[in-house]
């Protein structure tokens, strides 16, 4: 057991130590590109418009993530930011995103998770909640026109369970069996409104008989179980059984966006999900399974943190975009 | 050959599905009914339920199904039972269709069909004419055809365009022009009006149905030596201004013609590019004929009384050839 | 037992014959209504608008319309005339409305079932289905904010229930606890479309789980099974508990609209429900309860044929809006 | 007092609510957080559950709610979080609460709150300026306020009005200017328009945020002697047509000013009006000023570009001035 294997992303999945150390390796990116946005860049003002992290909920984009295949097609939420890493987006194009500049993933035409790259399959979100929901059964269903055995994974939070466009877009990927995977984050929360007032019903999914489709839930904070989840949807959108619905319980481990303090959330809630927190909960797992040292997790960080320092002086390098671009992609010949 | 409107629409949608396998159709009893205005009819029976889908009433996920799917690079055409309820997915298109080419430059190469107008007692939920909104909503493009071999060649462009088309169709044209279409494989580009009509004396701007309602009143106008240009506008997003701006210069005086409401409507926005940029050619006030600013009424002396027609046409273009 | 009795609307509801009765009188002369303009206005050219009728389903909103008080607010659907008459609006205005003359609810401004009556706390609908749906919760919020004990009735199909609003309408009014009664006429199509291409759920009541409601599948062709539903749901709802859901299994005995021979309907469909019509099952009931006597029965139809050909003659004579009326009511004042 | 645009908004909803009982408010975390710019801020501890409603994220279900409360006699005030998630009630809007006076004699006294409008980096969703969607809307009235006092005037004014107002709160101004407001209970009138400079050479037509930035125009062209007026239409619809126009035969020279996108805007229905109405008053051409049509750049210097301010304004309205 050796540095590089820990990482390296070529790690063998196959088992569950290669997929504990990917794992890992996603979710400490993920946390400390999106501390740097939330914590420094922002407060330092050099990120101007809104900024939306996945503290706490890595190990859902994470954990499902690793599970689809390069040719399925992602439709994000804005707590998903790993997802665009498995990709193979750079933290450097992620960074310049926030800042506006013409590196970003939208050449600064849109800021933060408001990203996405069709040669990645990746669709980008609008703000709108939920209004990837209908996307994704259509996404789905051009991978099943096509023949192809890929699927849609379309991910949302709680709060977006409530808008109708969520509604119509099960329920048409339902009635068309489409191989669509929907993973819920369940933070507990849509920005200040916690879930008591956002919806009746114990669980979101609660709803999936409402749509004849299957559901489990899982504990979004434990990568592993997540990953076993998302691929037993896989399976079954894949076998043409139509969509499934993934339900994550987790905690937002901070406001809402970078301005937001969270007051509205009791103290007692800050406790208990800190002793969840994802990324330790791994590490723990991997030290009790011997599956790397602690001086290897320390390396890991080490390294992520040079990886990231590096991709914020290239974003900070890449220029602002020209006023002149102003007017481009209105239309395809514009 | 002869043929209606509606069937000039469904062989341009036909000829489409027969020459790109990625073209399909998707709406609300579009299949086994052929649709609520029989567009569609047979096209289920020839392309089968892979390629004619009959959804669930949402029209948000309708439209956006037919993103995610274009996103993918098929080529879907999604029909609104009515264009009334093209507000029930209004999100998907002005937010999310219209701009995900500007944001992070992926195409979305989708139509959506609207069956469009009043003039069938519809009311005020089966006879609005919504263009205006989408017009004004950039990244989308808005196509609005008059006439039977227009509806063909604009149908088979739209579905050709890489860019979200939204192609109204005016209900009150579907049967009621019969009209020579040519055969087989042809284009009408999208962003280009034609001058339907040459006249000296004032430039007729209009489109869709009231393309019809223009040249009933330019041939009254004839009679008493009054010389009417028209130009059917055929696509209102990106609006020909050229053509429309040489039609005003030609004539020195305009009408801006529409069935859609007043306010708000593209005849302002007309007004405003020709009061700009054609200002010293004009001899006359710009003159607007529109339906007043109230909901579609039922009844029909209130409905005649709210449309557009050739009289109202006719008398304020008579004022204005005598300024 | 008189005549009278049969024909008279003060009909004591409170005995199972009274209840019978006063159903009969209602759904009879709902089909009456219907029969006439669907069958003969509309194919004479006298009404040149869209025409939706409830044939086969007078049970539905006869049977809940006779639970409610009369100031608890019904927002019906386009299929639901009896509500109109229970409250007391008179067939002739109905001819009228449908004929588009000044008698009409809406004066002419609108056609067929698109019309309502604040004053008899009857919500218009829209053409858009399940828009209704939010507006219930509205219209219950503030039957709840005055302190009153009255609910709203939200009535809409089966195709309805796909709808963003109905999802949005159903899960606010939830989360607030408000008291509506929702009443879906599963008539197992919408327009041409079969419950399989609409949901892949086997009940619409299915989806009450997902909001946290209490649901209950009803005979809808039983005017006595929807009634007590409908007292059931109304009770809930009253105390305080929150929505309802009554789903109402039933029939369009006719095509979507008067100019649709519903060719995509199997012919079995037809058999089976014409033996389940809900007047033909009343009068049977009646008789053999010997609520009252074929006789009786048949001058009850005879006085409703008549009262609607009255009103046919005087919905006709009634005059159409003048073209001067075109540009009022826009504003309050305009 | 001095209040900022913001408090001005609050203690206009505030009052309303002390003063009727009939007013209470519904929104996405407008009650516990005090909504997302905390126009809302201390009105639950003040009122209470019952009037400070925190909503699930439905924006359908918001305007629905809000339609049939009114509908019952109460008077909601709906709040967007941002103006562009008003696209997701659109239908609610537009077809329902805008038709039923029309229709069926309903009133429906209800306000929708948006905040609205650029210049704080927020992107293509967080910036639009949706009103000429609404404009174009028969039956629904729509406000959008430059000033504190005028912003506090028109939302008392909005609450007490027996029609569906939407009002569009800007939100660079909300916490940018500081003003004067008058204390306790007064009201604007929805409707009138107000001339708040006076001027000869040409008048600026604008709303919003553009008020200021045409007052930071006619203040540079005061220096080089061009002396303008500038119209504050303050209501959109119904449009103070007068006031327009009056202006316009004063100073024969026109420039149509707004931050939302340039077709389809208000700037060309004003246009057609006084082309049609003043036509003989135009010493040039009418000059329309106004975003490009793109959706709103999130980058600086893209949003810089986009947003119309008293550079583009000064340089158009001097070319105007030596016409
Ligand atoms: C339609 C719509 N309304 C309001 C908003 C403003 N908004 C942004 S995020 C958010 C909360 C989302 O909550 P949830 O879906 O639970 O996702 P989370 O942020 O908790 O991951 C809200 C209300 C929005 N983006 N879209
Ligand atoms: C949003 C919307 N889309 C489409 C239509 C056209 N339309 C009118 S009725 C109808 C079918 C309604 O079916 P259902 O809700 O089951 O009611 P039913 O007519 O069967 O009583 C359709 C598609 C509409 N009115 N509203
Ligand atoms: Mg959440
Ligand atoms: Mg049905």
């Amino acid at each position: 057991m050796s540095a590089p294997a820990v990482l390296q992303p070529e790690t063998d999945m196959h088992t569950d130590r290669g997929l504990a150390l990917q794992a890992l390796r996603y979710m400490a990116t993920m946390r400390e590109v999106e501390d740097r946005i939330e914590r420094k860049l922002y407060r330092q003002g050099k990120i101007v418009g809104g900024v939306y992290v996945g503290r706490g909920q890595e190990a859902i984009s994470v954990g499902v993530g690793l599970s689809a295949t390069p040719d399925d097609v992602l439709c994000p939420s804005h707590r998903d930011l790993a997802l665009f890493l498995i990709r193979g987006v750079d933290p450097r194009q992620i960074f310049a995103q926030y800042m506006g500049r013409v590196g970003g993933l939208t050449r600064g035409k849109d800021g933060n998770m408001h990203m996405g790259d069709i040669s990645r399959r990746i669709v980008s979100i609008i703000s709108a909640m939920a209004a990837s929901v209908p996307v994704a059964a259509g996404a789905a269903l051009a991978l099943k026109y096509r023949g192809t055995q890929n699927i849609a994974y379309c991910f949302f939070g709680d709060g977006a369970t409530s808008r109708g466009d969520w509604h119509e877009g099960l329920n048409f990927a339902a009635v068309q069996k489409l191989p669509v995977v929907y993973v819920c984050n369940n933070n507990q929360y849509a920005y200040s409104t916690p879930l008591t007032k956002q919806m009746a019903c114990a669980n979101v999914s609660d709803r999936a008989p409402g749509y004849g489709i299957p559901a489990e839930i899982v504990d979004g904070n434990d990568v592993f179980a997540v990953h076993r989840a998302a691929q037993r949807a896989a399976g079954h959108a894949r076998s043409g059984a139509g969509p499934y619905l993934i339900e994550c319980k987790t905690f937002r481990m901070t406001g809402h966006s970078a301005h937001d303090a969270a007051e509205y959330v009791p103290q007692s809630l800050w406790d208990e999900w800190k002793e969840k927190d994802p990324i330790t909960r791994l590490e723990k797992k991997i030290l009790e399974k011997r599956w790397a040292k602690r001086e290897e997790i320390a390396r890991l960080h080490a390294g992520i943190r040079q990886e990231v320092d590096a991709a914020i002086e290239w974003a900070e390098k890449s220029p602002y975009p020209d006023a002149s671009e102003l007017l481009d992609g209105v239309y395809e010949r514009s | 050959m002869e043929m209606t409107y509606l069937e000039a629409i469904r062989q341009g949608i036909r000829e489409e599905m027969t020459r790109d396998s990625g073209v399909f159709l998707l709406g609300e009893d579009i299949g086994v009914y052929g649709g609520a205005f029989k567009i569609t009819s047979g096209l289920l029976q020839e392309f089968g339920e892979k390629r004619v889908i009959d959804t669930p009433i949402s029209e948000s996920a309708i439209v956006g199904a037919a993103i995610g799917a274009s996103l993918m690079g098929l080529r879907p055409v999604a029909e609104m039972q009515f264009a009334d309820f093209i507000t029930c997915g209004y999100d998907q298109i002005v937010n999310f269709a219209a701009k995900c080419r500007y944001r992070w430059g992926a195409a979305v190469p989708m139509v959506i069909r609207a069956p469009s107008g009043g003039g069938i007692h519809g009311g005020p939920f089966h006879s609005q004419n919504p263009e205006a909104w989408f017009v004004h909503t950039p990244g989308l493009k808005v196509v609005a055809p008059a006439t039977a071999p227009d509806a063909k060649g604009l149908i088979k462009s739209a579905i050709r365009d890489n860019d979200p088309v939204l192609f109204f169709e005016h209900k009150a044209l579907y049967r009621r022009i019969k009209e020579d279409v040519p055969d087989g494989d042809f284009t009408v580009p999208i962003g280009k009006a034609a001058v339907v009509r040459q006249g000296r004396d004032l430039s007729i701007i209009t489109y869709g149905a009231m393309v019809h309602v223009a040249r009933e009143s330019a041939e009254t106008l004839e009679k008493e030596g009054i010389s009417v240009e028209i130009v059917d506008l055929r696509t209102l997003a990106p609006l020909d201004e050229d053509t429309v701006l040489a039609s005003v210069r030609k004539t020195s005086k305009v009408l801006l013609l529409h069935e859609d409401v007043l306010t708000g409507g593209i005849g302002g926005e007309l007004a405003g590019r020709i009061a700009e940029k054609a200002f010293h050619d004009l001899d006359a006030p710009i003159v607007r004929v529109a339906a007043p600013d109230t909901p579609v009424p039922y009844s029909p002396p209130l409905e005649e009384a709210f449309l557009p027609n050739a009289a109202k046409v006719t008398e304020r273009a008579r004022w204005l050839a005598r300024y």
